[in-house]
């Protein structure tokens, strides 16, 4: 762990947890986000994004830092606010953007749209619209690696507003009984899509505080550090590769945008915004690496890096074409069609 | 009579009866400071305060339980769901809770509620936002099931749901939402279980629901231009109770019957009405009843492919022609 | 309260807060759902319970002190496992029996079945027999006592298994957050069908020891104790009543026969009923009075009493005629009728 | 050749299935050590172990979530939901989650799992513990949806939904689990989507799923006896996939088509078969076809009145007799 010192200008970096390879990986994986998802936004201003989309600017420490955490093998289950988690994992800025603008280079060709992406190869086993679904899926998938004994981890990303709807109670128990090898990530970012969730909620600390109904530990994390959330993620995984069961992490953090493309965001109290940006995790992170005796333009070189593969992601997607007819009747069935008849 | 938008006329419907009576309460997700996802409850919560609208958390089966438990003991309850792909998650309660609590009390229990849901497709959501899930419904034994396609009609059915001492499920169509259409002034109350005939014609009787409405409509002029064939367009509205009367009279006067559904293909609406109508008018037809529906997939999310799985006018009118030779 | 003395003969009887009127009402209540059980037991075993059914034998205590503390104007939610808490409201052994055996004199007619007693005119809104429905539906009925200011309280009963649903979540959650006047009531009588629920419980006690995960007290109470219970639930109800919300309590205790008639029950280890006979409410409840100085006749009058309603209501149930066809078709819709079509 | 009950024919083919792969894991409510509420399921804890062979809470949707997690990740999971009529509970993963996941993700997610369900009225046991809910499931694009009659279709049809590699919906009837049939030795793998034709006949089509297959043959034993009436039987078995050419080819023989169903009755599978039927072979048919269903409302609990609901034999006879003007 790095050394508080009174300068926190020069730092022991070979003694550090983390080390530099890998906060470097953290920094990259947060720009790659941002500047994806910054991205998006413009795109839906040229009207070149269609359907929904919701971003996770200002939240991208969490999806980051789980990403780099996971070992190929893991398995990420996201929500409809999945392009930051699918991303993480390492999936090609082009082929998210090409869903969220429902082409043919997209990664379900159009199919699916932006709020169910999905790489399998990637580990991404899905994005899900519906709250709270994919708590209990996301149980199966670590019943699957518990039984065959392969040592991976399930890693389940929702918001405080799930804590609510009881499939989260139904898996959270589920997975403490049979010690299943999952780890439920709460991103609290303080609303639901436009209600401020302590309004809706009996506690403080929608997911933590009810950890223990699960016979769990308490977790709070703060969520726009990456470190922080790096640390708890590797201990979580570790737990659950040890064979001693779940765990469920609240990470606090803020959306920065809207709730969706459609939301002005008219909800929040004055300065709230202000306030949590003065937190943005990239910001925050740079200064971070910038005390660990990191130069400015390794940073800048990778924002640089990122910028230039996202514009020729762009480029890619709209030049690509829209998906075919022709997939309109495929993969409904495992024989490849859609015939419910003879 | 003043224009309104479709989604306007659900926030004056419900303000309609809120006003009228005491006992009538609103809730859901977002609905009250935010005024709902679809802007369709923008004003009540000014208009009647935080008691009688309110923000819930995100449960629906806390939602539409709370809901029945306020029916069954006084209160005249609008829930809300946001998408009716929501339906889902507390289907427990549409299915075995509000439609069979009287019977299996010999008539003790009563459940007058309203559910309001987002239906349909059209917005590019994809497959778990976009279904359009009134057959789920109409499947189920107790149920009302209504869908209105104007804002007219939207103000006068929800007023009549409200006002109905069953539960009644009251499906919007997103698609629908910022449809504008002349709504008289004052109070509007329709009757639940009535369709409308919105075209005459002798050709072929062609029903249609909610979003489907405006297409077989739009089908209808095509016909009659370009092809010479008259269709009656009926907007069946109501799907429980279901006025047969006014559907078997049309068939026997045009001998012929299409249904347009947004649905997909097994099971909807439309397999039971040609089922009702051969049983009944078998000798009265001159040729099969033809279902036009969504195919039997789940919904793509990409503008392109959405566009060509829903019935459209153009589908519509090369059914009909070709069904009648012409 | 009592004073405990060693000879625990004598006690100052006035000085009890619960009094020999009540205490005398609590012993009547558990004599009848046990009478009235053990009849519905005999006549299965004669063929003339129809379909299922659940008793409650050896959890009288429970459902006795609830319906002894609830006023006219509350409400009760109950299970299929749900005789005890409707008798317990003083509806009719006879109208109980005969929905039991399917006749026409039965509370429904025959159209609910013993699953889904209810009692409008006794404040009993019905018996549910999906596991957790009730529990939501309970909140609406407690969200009508409190907007409509009438200090009614809405109290729903379950059972250990129930606490691992969904629907538990929710309804705890919602009725934290907005004050609901209902009393949640689980009776952990340690099994759910037929399986032990510490086998699939995260947490030693179902409901108390997730109370805090709604922002409630914990409270588990001797559900073999009709003092105990009884206690308990005034004091729910008197925070229900002044508007403080409301309350989750865990009552422990034991069924004596199967889940339903259909179980013999062969999963219960060795002796375990035994011990648990041996708590028998019912005569621990008799000890209690004998102790409080109420002579032996008192009860054994109650009993008798009691056991010449229960034969009476029997004999009428048998002479009782079965539903007659034209009732299918009625009630379907609030018109009377089931007409979904013109 | 062995006689075996339709209950013991369930763990048969479930252990079958284990016995062959490892990956085929099982769990629910009371399965394991109890054997399942209808001890459908006795012995298979003590071949597989409780690895394989597991209870679970009362959280059905965890269990249909899990399962369908674990069919994603490559095992093969059979989870029961006791009652059909609990689906309500899971609804999502049965209608949004199961049978979307392989489409939205363009063939990406695979979803080769069985939920098995003890379906249908006849135990008494009211509304809420009565259904028949196979049309729920037909209704939804995606899933593949058994309701076998027998024992020996009971082992072959469950094995063939276990190596089916999308999800099955496989409805057991509670009303057969007593019934005996013989059962070949050996291992059995029937074909989903296949119906069978259980006796011919050129008078009539007369369709039939589960505990109506058996009336339905009743009721065609007396219409030949009674009434020189040769109805030709056929038990559909399987919803999803349809077997419309053996369907569609005894009408051609027989020209007329009368359906029983044991669900309520708007919107049933007879309903969609009916449609079909109308719009396919509208010409071949000498009278309209005709549905024989419960009626639609919630089912009564009491002995007397359930008999009074579903189709009996006497029903059906009458109903085809009528109808067929002898
Ligand atoms: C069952 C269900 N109910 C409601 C919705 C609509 N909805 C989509 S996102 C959302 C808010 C979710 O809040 P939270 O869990 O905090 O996640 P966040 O969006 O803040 O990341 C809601 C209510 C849904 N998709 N599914
Ligand atoms: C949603 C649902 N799942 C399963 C069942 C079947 N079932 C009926 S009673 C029961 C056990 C309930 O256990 P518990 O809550 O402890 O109540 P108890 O029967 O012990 O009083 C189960 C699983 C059901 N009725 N509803
Ligand atoms: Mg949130
Ligand atoms: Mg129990």
């Amino acid at each position: 762990m790095a050394k508080k010192t009174a300068e926190a200008t020069v730092l022991d970096r070979s003694n550090d947890d983390i080390g530099e390879a890998v906060r470097l990986e953290l920094y990259r994986k947060q720009q790659v986000i941002r500047q994806a998802e910054q991205r998006a936004y413009d795109l839906f201003l040229q009207n070149l994004v269609k359907g929904t989309s919701h971003l996770s600017l200002g939240q991208e420490a969490i999806a980051a830092a789980f990403g780099t955490a996971m070992r190929p093998g893991d398995l990420s289950f996201c929500t409809y606010r999945g392009h930051a988690h699918t991303l993480a994992r390492g999936v090609s800025v082009e082929s998210v953007l090409g869903e969220l603008m429902q082409r043919d280079n997209g990664l379900m060709r159009g199919k699916g749209g932006s709020m169910h992406l999905t790489s399998v190869e990637h580990g991404v086993m899905g994005s899900y619209a519906i709250i709270g679904a994919h708590l209990p899926i996301a149980c199966g998938a670590a019943l699957t690696a518990q039984y065959k004994g392969t040592g991976d981890v399930a890693v389940c990303f929702f918001g405080d507003g799930t804590t609510n709807i009881g499939a989260f109670h139904e898996a959270l128990n589920f997975a403490a009984i049979w010690k299943l090898p999952v780890v439920f990530v709460c991103e609290n970012n303080l609303y639901m899509e436009y209600t401020a969730i302590h309004e809706v909620t009996a506690v403080k600390h929608p997911a933590a505080d009810r950890a223990a109904a699960y016979g769990l530990e308490r977790i709070v994390v703060d969520g726009n550090d990456a470190d922080a959330v790096y640390r708890t993620a590797q201990a979580a995984f570790a737990k659950a590769r040890a064979g001693d069961g779940p765990s469920l992490i609240e990470c606090l953090t803020y959306r920065h945008s809207g709730h969706s493309r459609a939301d002005p965001a008219k909800y929040r109290p004055e300065g709230e915004l202000e306030r949590w940006k003065e937190r943005d995790p990239i910001k925050v992170y740079r200064e971070r690496l910038k005390s660990f005796g990191i130069a400015e333009s390794v940073m800048t070189s990778i924002d640089q890096e990122v910028a230039r593969m996202v514009d020729a992601a762009t480029e890619a997607c709209k030049a690509a074409p829209m998906p075919p007819e022709d997939i309109l009747f495929t993969d409904v069935y495992a024989d490849g069609g859609w015939a419910w008849r003879n | 009579m003043a224009e309104l938008t479709y989604r306007d006329a659900v926030a004056r419907g419900i303000a309609q009866e809120m006003a009228r009576d005491d006992d009538v309460i609103f809730f859901g997700e977002d609905v009250a400071k935010a005024g709902g996802v679809f802007k369709a409850t923008v004003g009540l919560l000014d208009q009647f305060g935080p008691i009688r609208v309110r923000d819930t958390p995100i449960s629906e089966q806390a939602i539409l339980g709370a809901a029945m438990g306020a029916a069954m003991t006084g209160l005249k309850p609008i829930a809300e769901i946001m998408f009716s792909d929501f339906l889902a998650v507390c289907w427990d309660y549409v299915a075995n809770e509000f439609p069979k609590s009287r019977y299996m009390t010999n008539g003790q229990v009563k459940c007058p509620l309203v559910v309001r849901t987002g239906n349909g497709a059209g917005s590019r959501f994809g497959a778990q936002h976009s279904q359009s899930v009134e057959n789920w419904c109409m499947m189920i034994p107790g149920l009302k099931v209504v869908a209105p396609s104007s804002p007219a009609d939207v103000v006068g059915l929800l007023a009549a749901a409200v006002r109905d001492p069953d539960p009644v499920i009251f499906f919007e169509h997103k698609s629908l939402y910022a449809v504008k259409g002349e709504v008289p002034d004052g109070e509007i109350v329709d009757t639940l279980g009535t369709a409308k005939i919105l075209r005459p014609g002798k050709d072929a009787t062609v029903l249609a629901l909610a979003l489907m409405v405006p297409r077989a409509l739009a089908a209808a002029e095509t016909l009659a231009a370009e092809h010479g064939i008259e269709v009656e367009v009926v907007d069946v509205r109501s799907l429980v109770p279901l006025d047969m009367q006014t559907i078997l009279g049309s068939v026997g006067r045009t001998h012929r019957l299409f249904t347009v559904e947004e649905n997909p293909r097994l099971c909807g609406w439309g397999a039971e009405i040609v089922s009702i109508a051969v049983e009944e008018a078998f000798y009265d037809m001159d040729g099969p009843p033809v279902r036009i529906t969504t195919p039997h997939i789940p919904l793509p999310a990409a503008d392109a492919l959405e566009d060509m799985v829903l019935p459209t006018p153009a589908r519509i009118v090369e059914t009909i022609r070709r069904s009648l030779g012409s």
